[in-house]
């Protein structure tokens, strides 16, 4: 409880809460078009930085085992999601489909407020995790995409480039290429740009963000309560089987927890980007309510203090 | 010398820029112009709202050429995506700098 | 089928981006595009430079809504505030895209 | 009353903002706006990349003025600049605020 | 006078200076529209921040004596402006009203070089400031709306709620709640973006700030100069006022300098969107022009370390 | 060979190469406009301030030889580059001409991918040399213009304008007044904005400016081999003979060595915005591809090291 209040009450997550009031009381406040994604930009190559230079400090046979099982997670949860958003959210194949490509992928803000708050909360987190959100940003989008297997000429084929190619995965590994060459000593020099005042950005990119899924919440009613509810019990599965796959591959309790809020977290960036040139037929209106309006919050506010005390909880057991 | 020509306006999600300006080439024409634009239509929904707001992309062609363009664009993207178009009359001064190429 | 329509094209400074988005929802149009742009006009003052430029809000509808739209903007608007209209006859395919709801 | 009006879009790499704004000025229009576009073109080069993309400028005026106004630009940077131009007919309300001051 | 030039030579006020030159020598220098809204949310909120810590730190009974002086000097400048106006002015009811509303509410950028040229004098100003900053930006614009007794339907309430949810004091208010919510270890996390790097943004913000000002003065000869000496009283007395009520009320001379430069100063970010929808029939190249063009240099240069001078002085007088 | 991939792998030619990238694999990356502008303004203006500093720390008299040196190059430059692309590289005299007001002029981001490498392979460089290079940035593109001999009426004078009044010398000139007033106590407090995360800034204007240098190399083909070879022969030319006369006047290798890149850099901001309007018949498909397609890449990865060690050479051979 204690953990869920101080995980609330951080520059972060009021970020968030402050764009969504900024829709409620309906505020002219907009951040341009530009900003947004100078701001997007920022933040994936920044994330990507960091992870490099941890990465060039890293021995490759620690790597092994998580890198495995992030591609296992990346491999189960679009296949859970599609299952469940099929049976329990009565989605058609199409729909599913596309929803599931989302789930088995990762948002990169949710990694970053995960992050943040395990700091906060006094925990470690391992410095390759950032590695590992490259690793799970892209399976997840591509069995997604087969699970619908759409007979659309070239469907596939642009999607799967949009994904590689795509900026979000295109700046993340980017700027981990160029983390991992320089190493930390070069890297010190663009420091002070990319890595001291990015939690203050990442604020920035949250007020933003709480606009968007103010707005998206308001499709709510459309999408309907039951589907919403699955909303809330995908990360919570996800994300509870992330972190005990952490834990059991011996990570710190922290890095797990951050482990399990990616693999809980719902992609929108990557994702539908790609799921609108592969799957047009299925509708934004549902994929994006999900991701945006209902699972990122959760995460935000329930999920990540959850898969914390789980953490801790399970390495005491499992010791 | 004035010369009567078309103009076919499209507006849609970003996601389609690609194939979009894709289309106008292969029509011919010999060029277009881009605007980043927002809008609201009846689906409502863009795919990404880090892909940017909508794009409205402006092409002058010859009358024939712009049914065309207007007609494959129907049929390949009317469906499922959102995106409009329209036509419009317009006149130029040297016309023949608009013409399709080789024709 | 081409179907002809006309397209409303009004610009005016960025306060009045509500409520002619609103004027243009109670009119029955299908959707609106809408632009920064900058300008210059008889007027030209702006009323808040953080407001940012002007905007140019384009709708496609019948010619009688248009009419009827651009009354209403011409006698609630132009006397008052920077804003301009005009109209230009368009021609769309599968004009009930664009046809008031519920008529 | 609407009035029959011509509208004069020009589109040109931004180098050019400044003097067609200086020579729609001179010809009397009342006004214009200007929209920021990216375009492709015969000639596909912008001067300067940080200069920003194209700029389409747009000015309502009569007939006559749009004529006068197009020929102008023509002469002047049709050969050595990226630029094109095109009239619409458009009508507009209250005719008197886009006629020519002084006629 | 050695205070005036210290203040002068300053990169804030020099920035400013430099934006006006770039007008007069015709410079194509231009500062894109998303980033000025990017740097005016950056400051507003950063400034919201930094108040709301410091009132975190800050007894309530210490706010209660300058919150209420502060509201007493909201509701007595836009009358005493209305009044200048109409009669020394010769302006008309409708636009004498309008231009009030401006100078009873704050201009947050005159704050920000108020603060910073009372810690470069070596003064000290209180850590509450920016709360009061939010304080008086309300009470003037509706006043002003008020003293226009307009009959325009909907015109006061709509004008009120864009003051209240206009995007200037939401930021301002939000990043407040935010700061005062999360207190000062935790707003250390976002502190490197924007704390440390706040004045050299807040020196581009005025950069456009000054060609916009120059712009403005150009249109000088159409309001006359009667009314733009009016535009340099009007902050002497009410600048003056303040610091004496600051003194008065037991601020440090620093602090009542700064509350002086708020009282004198006129907005121009919430007031001229309030007041164009409420009255559209008052002419911005008055309101506009005498707030940017004239008021907002002249305290730039003038007012700022007139209001220090007399702080010192006037304290020494009171003691 | 060592300082050489020691150059290669920094953080900012790898943002370089990373632009490039971007566009070989069609990634839809894209930088806002306004974000370009924002970088562009950010860099110039800082670039100014911090040269300003150190102009209010150096004696007068320090200044002239190096000025006058500079001043020299910018003369001499653009004719040599006039002479051989005409001879060597078979242009016509309008492009010759308009190519040659490009390479007398200096690119303002090889300064400062100079200054950086200059750094990082542990020489010194001295403090005043931004002041040179807002020395150098005009006499070129007078002169690759007087070249021309063009008589369109008022194309010059337009030029002159564009040029002095044209956003990159200002911000430059105007930044380098403000820091020299200023000074660097007054300078300090907005550093934090403007020194400190000055590297990562440029890592991002890299990564634009690669994506715009790899569209510039599709039109390579067009121009042919021939001239991209004089692409690369103009700037070691100029480059060793920059790095000569900087070391014969007594500078450290350090400084002769970014003097040198400076003189083999070709500008690509203030020149082709004068050239397009003066010299509209010459193809900004040549000076452009040249500039930014050829040189800038060699300068960055070759010319810059090999400046390096001529400079340490010369030297010693000087000494
Ligand atoms: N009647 C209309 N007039 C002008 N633009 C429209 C209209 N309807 C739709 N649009 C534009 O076309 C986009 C896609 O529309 P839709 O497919 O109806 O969602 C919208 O986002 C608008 O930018
Ligand atoms: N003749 C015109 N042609 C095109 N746009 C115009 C014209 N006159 C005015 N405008 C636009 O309408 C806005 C308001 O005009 P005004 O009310 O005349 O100040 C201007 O800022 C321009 O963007
Ligand atoms: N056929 C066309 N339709 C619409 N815009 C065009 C067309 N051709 C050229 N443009 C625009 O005009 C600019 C200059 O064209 P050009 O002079 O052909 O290079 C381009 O960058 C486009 O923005
Ligand atoms: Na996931
Ligand atoms: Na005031
Ligand atoms: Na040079």
């Amino acid at each position: 409880m204690d953990l869920l209040i101080q995980n609330l009450i951080s520059p972060i997550v009021l970020a968030f809460l402050l764009g969504m009031i900024a829709r409620w009381v309906k505020s002219d406040l907009e951040i341009p078009d530009a900003l947004y994604q100078g701001l997007s930009i920022y933040l994936l190559f920044a994330i990507g930085l960091k992870g490099g230079v941890a990465l060039s400090e890293t021995a490759l046979d620690v790597l092994v085992t998580p890198v495995l099982a992030t591609i296992a997670l990346g491999i189960f949860t679009p296949i859970s999601a599609f299952w469940i958003l099929k049976s329990l959210g009565r989605l058609n194949k199409i729909d599913a489909a596309a929803t599931a490509a989302h789930y088995g992928s990762v948002s990169a803000v949710t990694f970053l407020a995960a992050t943040e708050a395990t700091r906060l909360a006094g925990f470690e987190a391992e410095g390759f995790l950032p590695a590992l959100v490259a690793v799970l940003e892209v399976p997840g989008i591509l069995i997604g995409l087969l699970l619908a297997r759409t007979n659309r000429a070239g469907g596939i084929k642009a999607a799967v480039h949009e994904v590689l190619a795509g900026k979000s995965i295109f700046l993340l590994v980017g700027g981990m290429a160029i983390g991992a060459l320089c190493g930390a000593e070069k890297i010190a020099t663009v420091a002070p740009a990319f890595i001291a005042p990015f939690k203050g950005v990442l604020c920035l990119f949250l007020l933003e963000l709480g606009m968007v899924a103010a707005r998206r919440m308001g499709d709510f009613r459309k999408a309907g309560i039951r589907i919403a509810l699955v909303g809330c019990l995908l990360p919570t599965f996800h994300g509870i089987l992330g972190t005990a796959v952490g834990i059991l591959i011996g990570m710190n309790p922290g890095g797990a927890a951050v482990l399990g809020a990616m693999a809980g977290s719902a992609s929108y960036i990557a994702a539908p980007a790609a799921v609108r040139i592969a799957l047009p037929q299925a509708s934004p209106g549902i994929y994006l309510t999900l991701a945006l309006g209902v699972t990122f919050p959760f995460n935000l506010t329930v999920g990540i203090p959850l898969f914390l005390s789980f953490a801790e909880y399970f390495q005491k057991l499992s010791q | 010398m004035k010369v009567a020509l078309t103009k076919v306006t499209m507006v849609s999600e970003s996601t389609l820029k690609e194939p979009i300006v894709a289309l106008i080439r292969r029509h011919g024409a010999t060029g277009f112009t881009l605007t980043k634009v927002e809008g609201e239509g009846s689906r409502g929904v863009r795919a990404s709202d880090w892909g940017g707001r909508n794009v409205m992309i402006e092409t002058i062609v010859s009358p024939e050429t712009a049914d065309a363009l207007l007609e494959e664009l129907s049929s390949a993207y009317f469906e499922d995506y959102a995106v409009i178009a329209w036509l419009t009359d317009v006149s130029v001064l040297r016309g023949e700098k608009f013409l399709r190429k080789g024709s």
